[in-house]
């Protein structure tokens, strides 16, 4: 075994007299993949932040080579060579992408400290050489703000990796990307071990533990429950170390009666985005939507949701064609959508888990427009149980949650609504296998009820094992549909793939 | 033994700091207390500032008012809860409401500008009007004042008028911007001596004070420093001192339960380079 | 998740503001031991509670706007506006006194509005859409007026402000109250109070949830404007006269007493406690500062660095959980 | 997405500012046509940047402040107290020139960097300690003079604002352009201005990015101290008296200035040319309204109007993308 790079011993930390982190010790060598999985809320977060300076702990040492080290903001573990791509994007909007790639770090023409002359030119020679060595098409002089959720995870990615850092945290790297660039960046990473880097990486998705991983190391509860090399851990040893219990059948797709078109989509057209979009949704049904980053996938849903406007084509609901150009009017004819981009459009971080919750559904906990307040805490209370939300209270800032467990929030607050017809986008980043499995649960619960599904998902097992139908986009155009007995990872790619290039409509 | 109290409107420029001088000085001079309360130019914290020191408990109040009509209700309070009024510089809406008034009749002081003003310029042409911030008593009792006697001259006819709230720099950009427009005039006329004296920058700048006389009001030092070199043509004292000593001598009086007179008017004095020395310190 | 972590939460949450409330008790305590004779009597605490009233409705309408995500810097100039209209309506045997009154508020409802307006379908950042404003309505209550006070008001006009209720208690002091009350109960307790949180927390995730953000918005600048309106009209019915250069920087207070109390400047959060609150340091120290006679430019200094320093101990406060 | 959608891309960017500069022609257009032989003089179109200097000059400070996600109420005050003390020390036969130059700028570095020190490290919203520290400048400025101008100075102290360069271009302007210029120079080409950018933009990403943002911030409100002590050296050399009571709501005009300009409210974006558009645009309807004489009351409904329709062009031009 290569040497240890980093250490930490007996670390603990507590929000608000709750402890999160209760003696962790934990180890990385160079070269080596070591994951960190734990359910929603274990930890993992909080354990890395600390490594990097970002939160102090209570308790604890950590050490780097051997040396005992104090970070006290991550600028000090930057400069001891250690970076982050965090589980929360938060770009910063208004700069371009090459710059954003350099930020603390600009690269100058004359040294003359702060004042020293950045090298915008060389920065974006820069950056587009490294978006090439990756295979990733993002343009270095695009604002961050015109990126998809997507798009802004590689350059993240990108950015992390091009810090020549000896030691990458990687926190859920992969949540809002697809297989294709998955695997780009597993080639980097291997890349990155040769050259004796250590990654630290945090997913809930068993297969790429399972495909990068060297060691794996179990949290629940801000306990520390085992550390193993990979090769001495199955998927359900993992599991079952993760979550407590056995979890059996990834997918527990239930046989519901299909019965008569709730919502139909006619030659919706919007430009640039996506085009002559047609597809029929079921009582009962749940329909998948596969595609690669950037097909358009969110930008069709966000326009059937009335968050944006179609240049053409209609929307039926229940056989009627109905307007629907704001979300409210969407929320009245019974749909929900779950956009993917929860920290932008799901949620306010600013206020309660219990007031993120009823958002959509005020009007309907009101009499004469004030609130019923206790009908509401029930309603949060009741949600925050099915969908094992961990949070210390439904008073709790939502900020203060963990990713997977504000995702929840998000499932939350749209189950309230009682919908018909559920859109979800992504709906499981970040979410743990264990509350996979509740949603999935959920879902099928709901499909059984008559409730209509409409679900985007870059996890293609995820889609083929809960879809009955699957729908594929590329390049804004749908270019296939599959019924469940033709679904296989090979046809959805070949659709997804095929690309007839969206030509400018003028 | 309780404290006077003396509520002023401001205390940002020379003229109110005279006149808190005066009085500050005049009530060590007859050994009794004064609180200042300065408004800040709001005349509802003036009002604020009344209740609070009649709650307080006070000898007597002297007063120069924010606001013309706004402190009326509460000195009559005063008066009733038996504590003597003077109102000094500015009038009330409302005479009755204090037991004296100590100042000058604004619009004589204005006349007394203008008619300078209007003879040093022989009569005729053009001139421009810098005034206080509209709806002060000031600004309008000195500005009555400079069309009354314009009345008297008709050639003389206002090109610009317009308000710079009392403040220097204000004046000078609009007297910049009145002269690009290339109107002839003789002279510009100004409601104190803070906005004449922007004036007088803007005018030296476009070298032009051979061909326009500026007149100011207060008699400020630096306005006495500009009409000794020269550069000033005239400002008018309101003999703020005199007031302000007036003003606290009176309210003392009032206090032992003496009689005095229900208005004392303080004279202006027209200050030109020929007598500028006598008021030079 | 079970009722006793829920409280638990819930008294954290509240402690977590009560800092500037300690810093306000601070500052009495201060003041009470400087002026034990005359700042600590009942008398004065009335007279503070009354000279806290209006800038305390400004302020209570200015949290509505910054808890939008906005900023209402009209309100000054509605002041002026409103209680130059109310003055001109109120002279003796012309109107009767809803007149005035009716019409005050009216006009600050308008400007408002229109300011709601502009901000929802303009997109136009609040900062400048209400700088254009307050330069505007400045301009309408000098023409309104003509430049000059108006003045001769009825009594019945003179008693709205003035008047008492049970001999001790300044009608101001109850406006003061009821619009407190009412804005409490319209913020913590209604759908639309709901809404102002979201639309200032994420606009983005409001409009998703099926709000009409362009509605919140315009609702929170018309109450701003319909508050203005009202301290117009009491403030012209204090002072006796409607002054159009009355109510100069009162924006700069309103939104200082809503920051002071942890109402923040990017939307999203705030209490109207908090507000209130703010609006009694505000009011404190410039009472507590003139019984001590210090004078008025150290008065300055002073207020400067008891707003920094409430604020400070407010936020150290929460820092420390 | 394709190449060609990329540079196409970089240049709608650079349209979209093109907005406010339209607007900014279209009222020269206006006033050219309404006073073709006053307005339009070379003369007055110097002095319109010399009257766009001073504001120009703190809407820079400013903008730096804004980008990072600030404000910074307490230029008007610092305006006035750096233009008290120089014009103290520019007594004839007192100090060299360089004394009042010196401490002036100084008066106004150290305000700015108290400011910065209490907004990095007292993690205040910087409105409350700015609106502190404006109310206790101004309170240290009227203490310096005694409450009243500072007059007699000497000529060279005149002439630092009031000279001129090639007979015919003011020092002002000179001032206003060099300050442009190196504002511009580091706020687009230096680590330092990018840094300013990412603070506004995301504060926490540009903390995990490595930056201190701490100094990033005390940065930011040094150069708007700074600047702020120049403006206040120039006010006084320009009025020829350091006045406690000058600057009143300067900063205001900044906060205008730079937010015409497209300098956002909520930090992280705005250009410098912007900037001096919006000063300019401010000063050019003074200067017009003042020449076409029209009454000042309706001066402040046009300057108002002005304003929101400028930047609402502005905003429409960048929505029609
Ligand atoms: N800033 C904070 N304030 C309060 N509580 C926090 C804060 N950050 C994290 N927590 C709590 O700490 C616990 C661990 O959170 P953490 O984000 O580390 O979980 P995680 O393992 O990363 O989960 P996920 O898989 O959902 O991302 C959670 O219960 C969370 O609510
Ligand atoms: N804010 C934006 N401005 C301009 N273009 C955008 C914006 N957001 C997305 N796009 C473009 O729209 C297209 C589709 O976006 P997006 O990547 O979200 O599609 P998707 O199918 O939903 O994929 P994903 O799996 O990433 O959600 C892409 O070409 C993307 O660059
Ligand atoms: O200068 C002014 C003075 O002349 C007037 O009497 O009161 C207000 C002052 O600002
Ligand atoms: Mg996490
Ligand atoms: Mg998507």
């Amino acid at each position: 075994m290569s040497k240890t790079i980093l250490e930490t011993q007996h670390i603990t930390k507590s929000f608000f007299g709750v402890k999160v982190l209760d003696d962790i010790s934990f180890s990385l060598a160079s070269g080596e993949v070591h994951a960190l999985i734990g359910e929603n809320g274990a930890g993992k977060s909080t354990l890395v932040k600390i490594i990097m300076g970002i939160y102090q702990r209570d308790e604890g040492r950590i050490f780097l080579d051997s040396e005992e080290v104090f970070f006290q903001a991550p600028r000090d573990a930057l400069q001891h060579g250690i970076s982050i791509i965090q589980q929360e994007l938060a770009p910063i909007m208004d700069i371009d992408v090459a710059e954003y790639l350099y930020v603390g770090r600009e690269l100058h023409k004359l040294e003359l400290g702060p004042l020293s002359v950045v090298d915008q030119r060389r920065q974006r020679a820069e950056a587009k050489a490294l978006f090439e060595g990756l295979d990733i098409d993002i343009n270095p002089r695009s604002l961050m703000r015109d990126l998809s959720v997507a798009q802004m995870q590689l350059v993240e990615i990108t950015k992390a990796i091009s810090l020549s850092s000896k030691i990458i945290i990687m926190d859920e790297p992969t949540s809002a990307i697809t297989y294709k660039e998955v695997e780009t960046l597993f080639e980097q990473i291997r890349k990155l071990k040769k050259r004796g880097v250590g990654v630290i990486y945090i997913s809930h998705k068993m297969e790429e533990i399972f495909t990068i991983a060297d060691r794996i190391t179990v949290l629940r509860d801000g306990k520390h429950i085992g550390t193993d090399l990979a090769e001495n851990f199955t998927v359900d040893k993992a599991i079952k170390m993760m979550v407590g219990r056995e979890i059996k059948e990834v997918y527990p797709k239930q046989k519901v009666a299909i019965g008569e078109p709730v919502l139909e989509v006619q030659h919706l057209s919007s430009k640039h985005q996506f085009h002559d979009i047609n597809f029929c949704l079921r009582k009962g049904e749940i329909l998948g939507i596969a595609g690669l980053v950037g097909a358009g996938r969110s930008e069709l849903v966000e326009c059937i949701f009335g968050i944006t406007k179609a240049d053409e084509g209609r929307v039926l609901v229940h056989g009627q064609a109905v307007q629907i150009n704001h979300p409210k009017t969407a929320i009245r004819q019974r749909v929900a959508l779950i956009t993917e981009d929860r920290g932008h459009t799901g949620l306010n971080l600013k206020t309660s888990v219990e007031h993120n919750i009823s958002l959509a559904h005020l009007e309907r906990l009101a009499r004469f427009g004030v609130i019923d307040r206790r009908t509401e805490a029930k309603a949060a209370d009741s949600h925050i149980n099915q969908l094992k939300i961990k949070a210390l209270s439904r008073k709790s800032l939502v900020r203060s949650l963990s990713g997977g467990n504000q995702q929840k929030v998000v499932l939350a607050k749209w189950l309230l609504t009682e919908p018909d017809i559920i859109i979800l986008d992504e709906p499981t980043r970040g979410i743990d296998v264990g509350s996979k499995r509740d949603i999935y649960l959920l879902m099928g619960e709901l499909a059984k009820a008559g409730k209509a599904i409409l679900m985007i998902s870059s996890e293609i097992p995820e889609l083929m094992g809960l879809s009955d139908r699957i729908i594929v986009l590329a390049a804004g155009r749908l270019t296939g549909e599959l019924p469940q007995e033709k679904f296989t990872q090979e046809e959805i790619m070949t659709y997804a793939s095929k690309f007839e290039v969206l030509h400018d409509e003028k | 033994n309780k404290p006077y109290a003396f509520f002023i409107s401001h205390q940002t420029n020379a003229f109110t700091n005279e006149l808190t001088t005066a009085i500050t000085t005049k009530a060590a001079e007859l050994g009794v207390e004064v609180t200042v309360y300065d408004a800040e130019k709001d005349p509802a914290k003036q009002v604020s500032q009344i209740e609070t020191a009649v709650n307080q408990g006070i000898a007597g109040i002297v007063i120069e008012p924010v606001s013309v009509d706004g402190v009326v209700p509460a000195l009559e309070a005063a008066k009733a809860a038996g504590i003597p009024v003077v109102v000094v510089n500015q009038r009330i809406s409302k005479a009755e409401a204090a037991d004296c008034f100590v100042g000058v009749e604004n619009v004589d002081g204005g006349k007394l500008e203008m008619l300078t003003a209007a003879e040093d310029i022989g009569g005729s042409g053009n001139v421009a009007f810098l005034l206080g911030p509209l709806g002060s008593d000031a600004q309008i009792g000195r500005t009555d004042g400079y069309y009354e006697v314009l009345k008297d001259y008709p050639d003389i006819s206002v090109a610009f008028e317009q308000t710079a709230n009392w403040v220097t720099e204000e004046a000078l950009a609009l007297v910049e911007n009145w002269l690009q427009t290339g109107t002839d005039l003789k002279a510009i006329v100004a409601n104190n001596d803070g906005m004449a004296l922007g004036a007088l920058k803007a005018v030296e700048d476009a070298k032009l004070l051979d061909q326009i006389k500026i007149y100011g009001l207060d008699a400020t030092p630096d306005a006495l420093a500009a009409v000794a070199d020269g550069r000033l043509t005239a400002t008018i004292s309101q003999n703020t001192t005199v007031q302000g000593t007036t003003a606290m001598d009176t309210v003392v009086k009032l206090a032992k339960g003496e009689k005095v007179d229900p208005e004392i008017l303080v004279d202006f004095v027209l200050i030109t380079k020929d007598n500028v020395n006598d008021f030079l310190q | 998740m079970t009722k006793n972590n829920a409280s638990k939460q819930a008294r954290l949450n509240s402690f977590r503001e009560l800092g500037i409330v300690a810093a306000f008790f601070l500052i009495l305590a201060v003041l009470v031991i400087l002026s034990p004779n005359s700042f600590a009597r009942p008398t004065n605490l009335i007279n503070i509670l009354k000279q806290a009233s209006i800038n305390g409705i400004l302020a209570t309408g200015m949290m509505f706007v910054i808890i939008s995500g906005g900023i209402d810097l009209s309100v000054g100039s509605t002041v002026a506006l409103a209680g130059v209209i109310a003055a001109t309506y109120a002279h003796p045997g012309e109107y009767p006194l809803v007149v005035p009154i009716a019409l005050s508020m009216l006009v600050g409802l308008a400007a408002g509005i229109a300011n709601g307006l502009i901000v929802a379908f303009g997109n136009i950042p609040p900062f400048i859409v209400s700088l254009g404003s307050m330069t505007i309505i400045r301009g309408l209550a000098l023409i309104a007026s003509n430049g000059q006070p108006v003045f001769n008001v009825t009594k019945a006009f003179e008693n709205i402000a003035g008047g008492f209720v049970l001999q001790y208690i300044p009608h101001l002091v109850i406006f003061f109250l009821s619009v407190t009350a009412i804005s409490a109960f319209v913020l913590t307790r209604t759908v639309f109070g709901r809404r102002v949180y979201a639309v200032g927390g994420n606009e983005a995730t409001a409009k998703v949830s099926g709000i009409n953000v362009n509605m919140i918005k315009i609702g929170v600048y018309s109450i701003s404007g319909f508050l203005a309106g009202l301290a117009g009209l009491l403030l012209a019915s204090r002072i006796v006269s409607g002054n159009p250069t009355a109510g100069q920087s009162y924006e700069l207070d309103a939104i200082a007493a809503a920051v002071i109390g942890g109402v923040s400047m990017t939307g999203g959060a705030g209490k109207w406690y908090g507000t209130v609150i703010g609006a009694l340091i505000i009011a404190v120290i410039g009472n507590g500062l003139d019984i001590l006679n210090v004078s008025s430019h150290f008065q300055l200094i002073i207020k400067g660095t008891i707003i920094i320093v409430a604020v400070l101990l407010d936020v150290k406060g929460k820092g420390n959980q």
